[in-house]
């Protein structure tokens, strides 16, 4: 895909993902759209962590088996990923330590001359990758002063001693385009949840759903968050529904094992219609699994969650644009209709990072719950016929509100009467329609790749920018629904029309977004899952897709 | 406005000579005389678990948020710091707060936030039919403990005073006058309060009899004092015959959680502008 | 349905219930098979209660809008019920306190006669019932001894004097059946899990499952039961897990807000393979919804609670036998496979009280787990042909037993190899398909009314009563899929095989069955859905189905 | 049985540095003790939670549940309910046993359920990379606070005091000796007992140099009274500069909750007679 695809691996203390993070920037400099995968195991010294930079012309949104250069900072890197190299590709190592075909430099001995941190490595090898590449060292040398921010001289000396080191071997095309922001999932989500308005971000921390409450705690002050990190996720959940009943834009965000202990509040929020915002990322399941790696295995029990039946909208977003433009959406949403929205995403969304074009996102504006207009006794759950009720806010003189997780009239007092319970029920549920009314003004299932193919790839979230690129090799239609609930029936059907073969790519063990549409009628013809753990390569899948058509 | 504004269309259903109904006219008594002082009742909100106690948001005209068992405590948390301009009381049955979800009082007491929490203690699950709770004494019968339960209860206002509350006396619903005194100082206690009410449970633990002999009001008592607190606190166990003191053990002044959140917000003129300036770091 | 239906009301605190049963227990020694509805608010003094009692031939399972005696404790009786009498209906009522036709009795004038308890009323009540109905003094008296315990002498003179008061107005026909045990479904589940070999049981009680720990917790010294209630639902899932996982079987129960609180620990049961039964009754939601009434809205909440994917068996029970027999199904299943084993059921099952015939049950056995068999050194989570890992309990010299809620090898240490991630997702599917081969040889669809109609309901659980009965008179075929997970997809078509027209019939607003089926393939032509707390009376059904077939 | 069979084929991946080391290898030489004095290793069984401390589990080669986080407690409960013939340790952070599942040591302390816990208290989330918890000290900068918390810590042991719990206990992972004796004396007593372990995390709180100039071994206290115990349990607040004991602060005996349990239990020789008969009185 006219780009290149840089590893840079070591120990969990190395700074990989930091090093990682400075490669795509340095990319982004010369104009160059950037996807950048991170794989660590869940410790905190030692192991082995990688991360993968893609950097290409257009826009991707997955990861390559092979790559174009290797940086190793220990025997492993080399170990593990050799089999990922081209004839033409490169390998840079620390010579004090490794043992590798290509360019050594001896990074310890740099180090310990310079008598800098061993952590800046890292910085002596981008250094070298740098030269190799043929990346001019003021391009380095401006991204590190913006980007590190603790001995920036020291990182600076050790990064151009690598520079010297090395022989230039390629010469990286500079692009004409304009450096775009690098986020991650997470970052993108929080960005949006702000756009919409979001004043309050309750967490407990769960991998990989942490970063969103590191992003938000950290820019608080910026946006005048309070950004709260509570006893236990059953706090984090309820604490955040007092906080939206108290008028508060609430957002909360977890993983499958924090999502269970919101579950029951969850409900609650479903019963009192007090709006909520969750973001769920997943990993592999069940139970504790497989913590800081990926998959999209808890699609239905999100869709499901809490007692009793009432209205959520869901979506997941496929890249940062997505999930930015679509937690607005979500907190709109769920301050419209007062109900939960739940943003979907996994470790690969979550963590990922993303070039974000925020040009490139239609521009929303935080809207306004609908509210009393005073002209009647206030009642919280006045009987619309959308199902909606006017909210008013406390304090108001003129209001008493009264909320109530128990079936309640329309005051909010409660009842155990038949008819106000089915009465109830159903003004509940009515906001469902209105709200697939809703949604027939968004493009709520994407649609991408060669769409008068009658070979389509079915996928959700993460699993996106996989398939995406590959239908463009294959010349097959890609069909995303974003938003899982309600789920968009009609422009599902629209964009699957004139389709022979319906081919889904999950990262899950049974195939959970065909066990999704199936309940509306449709059927896929073919499944490709993976469940190991770590999403699709382009290879990967590529090659099963090889499989499953001829 | 006065009591009978206070009341809405729901019907009562407690039990007669249920306990609960003094706590509910003595709030009420509380409240309209609060507002006669000058606070607004807009700004009163109250919240309840699940169990007869909570029924209590029901038979007030006031902000409420009817919650689920075990979490009034973090619900009541969320609102002032949605809002610490409201005065926030969580009703909560001691299976509620003392068991379902213990944690959230140790860790609202820890924060110190200005919320008062009143527990609705009859030592029993009323609404389920007579269960044992943390505070039934050791071998109490009930419908899952049909031989006698095998644990000694806890000592809730010892546990609050070890996590750092700031505010925590016992009261007794028939014993309205010091209800009404204790009520009062609880919510204008600028801090975390926790009043332990003992309420007999006439249907499934009737202990009129038992407190009517044993209450004694606190005198000569220094609420500022962490070791007389702790002596008060621990004269009776909730399990062996001992005097039962009643008023306010145990009052001091600490920095409330909600300020120090607060400190950290900013006013944010444009959040735009900001997401585009935030964004700009991230090139 | 050459039967009886006698409704006795009063206030909470009346006594309704027990009443109820009783008058049950009078029908029954005279050859009757019972079905008992109770039907009470959330309160414990006052409100209004009531208990309406058939009394057939042949066993039902549902109760009718009409009633052939009103029983009166209170005003609110004959205010509230007097449009269900017919022509023949007798009225039987305090006349202390009561105004109404019908037949009068002094019950507290009586009471204050005899200074008996308040709660006594309702004994004089039956009384006089029994006299009207003509049925003999000496049934009263020796059901009277059997089930009353307090002041049985006062008792009887009290309904003695009831007896006296009236006169014969009916004579209830003596049927030659042998009385049967009258079980509410709770007490069935609680029979058939000790039959299962159930040795602990972990509950915080919760209604409508609380019925469930009270029994057993009441007869635990006959079986040698522990019988546990500990802090929270939280806790009770995973001492669960520890007690099981220390050898004892072990089930747990509760409702649906109690279940949000186990999804994290049933998630660890999927995943460390450790065997647990859970009791699920449903109410209305969402939240506190309406506690003390009922509903089928937990389907898919439960059937995918819990993040990850793992196999999972779940029942629904459509009466007191089928509540017994497949909860001895159930923990069986749960220990053989290693899995969770999930009984659904409802407050009208749990809280209804059926006739409950030994003999029409297939006698089960408790089954042994499959055991290490010690000729290879112990692996917990051993690669086997059906993924099922032979046990082996501590303390055992001979092995180490490791369970963990991390993907861990076959040792049970943990792993993040992607191969080994994958291994262990396929053994531990594997488990389902083995399990749908083993519940090919049981009745996991039933199937009743007319076999061979084109028309047929649909239904599960609860609403199984309903359906039979009114598929008698209608010509309707019933099916009833008892096994819900894993959907027992071959049987189920076999029994739709015919079907032009099915009809779904749920206590629920969405038609969650039919949303499971859709995921098979299969469709219905309409639905009939209640959701206002009530079950389906026969009537009602009755009207609403003559609606959907011309 | 020796140290080195004690080892599983699982490769150690804490930080060099890192506090649970000696927790792991001092462990291991109190199993070893205890199985030299007689006592089955398959009679031992570990219980953890998720967090680096949790990791010990995989580690040791016998019997164990790596549960999931903040719920050691109820499963080891559950582990000896089923077999008080076990010696059942629970091994949990201080994420884990003080906040996310704090309500089960109060409760398990109340029960005096006879099993032991181990608190990795390293006053930080190690796993998740550095969140303050609920025993770190004020104004504590981790990555969700970070402009320093809001919050004082919890003293987890004065909670415990209030719990009733009967074995009482703080060590540090770096005075190795103490560790195994206070190890082994919990493991030995009969009733709930817990040790806060202070355990320096190099990476996100390395409190070494504090804790080395800190702490002292208690000499001529009396374990059995309650007044000397809160009184040196309170001296440290785990947030002001102060003398921190380690020892053992208090140890009583009381009757244990699965004996309590266990006593109500018979043998039944035919459960199939028995169910008959249970339906006969049904009738
Ligand atoms: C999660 C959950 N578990 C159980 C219940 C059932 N439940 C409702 S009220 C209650 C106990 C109430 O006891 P307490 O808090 O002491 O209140 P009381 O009725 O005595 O006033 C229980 C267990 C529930 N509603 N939610
Ligand atoms: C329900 C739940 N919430 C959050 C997490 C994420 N998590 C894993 S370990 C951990 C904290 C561990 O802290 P601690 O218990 O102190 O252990 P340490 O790593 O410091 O040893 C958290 C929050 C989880 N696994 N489960
Ligand atoms: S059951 Fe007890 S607590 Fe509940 S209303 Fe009746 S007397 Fe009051
Ligand atoms: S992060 Fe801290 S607690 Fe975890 S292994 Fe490293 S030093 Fe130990
Ligand atoms: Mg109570
Ligand atoms: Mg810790």
């Amino acid at each position: 895909m006219n780009g290149y695809s840089i590893l840079i691996g070591g120990k969990a203390g190395d700074g990989i993902n930091q090093a990682g993070l400075l490669i795509a920037r340095i990319f982004n400099q010369l104009g160059y759209r950037i996807y950048m995968y991170y794989d660590y195991p869940s410790l905190i010294r030692g192991g082995h962590n990688f991360s993968i930079v893609r950097a290409t012309k257009n826009k991707v949104g997955t990861h390559q088996n092979q790559i174009d250069f290797l940086l190793a900072l220990n025997q492993d890197t080399i170990d593990l990923h050799k089999h990922r190299l081209k004839k033409t590709s490169n390998v840079i190592y620390d010579s004090d330590g490794v043992k590798s075909e290509g360019i050594g430099i001896p990074l310890k001995t740099v180090i310990q001359d310079e008598k800098a941190p061993v952590i800046s490595r890292n910085s002596c090898l981008i250094g070298g990758f740098c030269k190799a590449a043929g990346i001019k060292y003021n391009i380095l040398e401006q991204v590190f002063k913006k980007h590190i921010s603790r001995d920036i001289e020291l990182n600076l000396r050790v990064a151009h001693r690598g520079y010297k080191e090395v022989k230039e071997l390629a010469k990286i095309r500079i692009l004409s385009k304009r450096p775009l922001p690098l986020l991650t999932g997470n970052e993108a989500i929080g960005l949006g949840l702000i756009k919409g308005g979001l004043s309050t971000y309750i967490a407990y921390p769960m991998t990989p759903s942490s970063g969103l409450l590191h992003f938000l705690a950290r820019i608080a002050k910026d946006f005048s968050l309070k950004v709260i990190h509570p006893e236990n996720e059953i706090a984090v959940m309820l604490m955040a529904l007092g906080s939206s009943y108290g008028g508060e834009k609430t957002a909360v965000g977890t993983s499958g094992g924090g999502f269970c202990l919101m579950t029951e509040g969850l409900s609650l929020a479903g019963m009192s219609e007090v709006p909520i915002v969750v973001m769920v990322s997943q990993r592999p399941g069940p139970s504790t699994g497989v913590p800081t790696y990926t998959a999209q295995s808890d699609l239905h029990f999100v869709l499901n969650a809490g007692q009793g039946e009432f209205t959520r909208f869901m979506v997941s977003p496929g890249n940062a644009e997505e999930a930015y433009y679509w937690s607005t959406v979500a907190i709109n949403i769920s301050w419209r209709y007062q109900i939960p929205s739940i943003i979907l995403v996994d470790k690969t969304l979550s963590e990922g990072v993303f070039s974000f074009d925020k040009e490139a996102v239609k521009n929303l504006k935080e809207e306004k719950p609908i509210l009393w207009d005073k002209k009647q006794p206030y009642k919280r759950y006045l009987d619309t016929k959308t199902g909606i009720s006017p909210l008013s806010f406390i304090p108001n003189k003129d209001a008493v509100i009264k909320v109530n997780s128990y079936t309640h009239d329309e005051y909010g007092i409660t009842t155990e009467e038949p008819q106000m319970i089915s009465l109830m029920q159903d003004k509940r549920l009515r906001k469902e329609q209105y709200l697939i009314q809703d949604l027939e003004k968004y493009e709520t299932v994407n649609f991408f790749g060669d769409k008068g193919s009658s070979v389509a790839l079915l996928c959700w979230g993460s699993t996106k920018g996989a398939c995406v690129e590959i239908s463009e090799k294959f010349g097959l239609r890609v069909v995303q629904p974003i938003v899982l609930s309600p789920f968009p029936v009609k422009q599902f059907r629209e964009r699957l029309k004139g389709v022979k073969k319906l081919i889904s790519v999950e990262n899950n063990s049974t195939g959970q977004l065909v066990r999704l549409i199936n309940q509306h009628g449709f059927n896929v013809d073919e499944k490709i899952l993976k469940y190991d753990g770590r999403p699709f390569s382009l290879e990967e899948l590529e090659s099963d897709l090889k499989k499953v058509i001829k | 406005m006065n009591q009978k504004q206070l009341a809405t269309s729901a019907k009562n259903t407690w039990c007669p000579g249920c306990g609960n109904f003094a706590i509910l006219n003595t709030i009420k008594k509380v409240l309209t005389v609060i507002n006669e002082e000058g606070f607004p009742l807009d700004k009163i909100v109250m919240v309840s678990g699940i169990g007869c106690h909570a029924k209590i948001v029901d038979y007030i005209d006031v902000n409420s948020y009817y919650a689920i068992h075990g979490r009034v405590t973090p619900v009541a948390e969320g609102i002032k710091l949605a809002n610490p301009d409201l005065k926030v009381i969580g009703f909560a049955g001691d299976g509620d707060a003392y068991g379902e979800g213990l944690e959230h009082i140790v860790f609202a007491a820890k924060r110190n936030i200005d919320i008062t929490m009143i527990v609705h203690n009859n030592r029993v699950y009323g609404l389920t039919t007579g269960q044992y709770t943390p505070t039934s004494p050791l071998g109490f019968k009930g419908r899952s403990t049909p031989s006698g339960t095998a644990e000694l209860p806890l000592n809730p206002l010892e546990l609050m005073l070890a996590s750092g509350a700031t505010f925590i006396a016992r009261a007794y619903s028939n014993r309205m006058d010091l209800l009404k005194r204790t009520f009062k100082e609880a919510i204008l206690h600028k801090g975390f309060s926790l009043i332990d009410v003992l309420q007999p449970c006439v249907t499934f633990f009737n202990t009129y009899e038992y407190y009517n002999k044993h209450v004694y009001e606190l005198t000569s008592h220094d609420s500022q004092i962490f070791d007389q607190a702790l002596k008060k606190i621990s004269e009776w166990d909730y399990n062996s015959e001992a005097p039962i003191a009643l008023g306010t053990f145990y009052k001091i002044e600490k920095p409330v959680f909600e300020e120090q959140i607060l400190k950290q917000k900013t006013k944010v003129l444009d959040r735009n502008l900001k997401i585009k300036e935030t964004l700009a770091n991230y090139i």
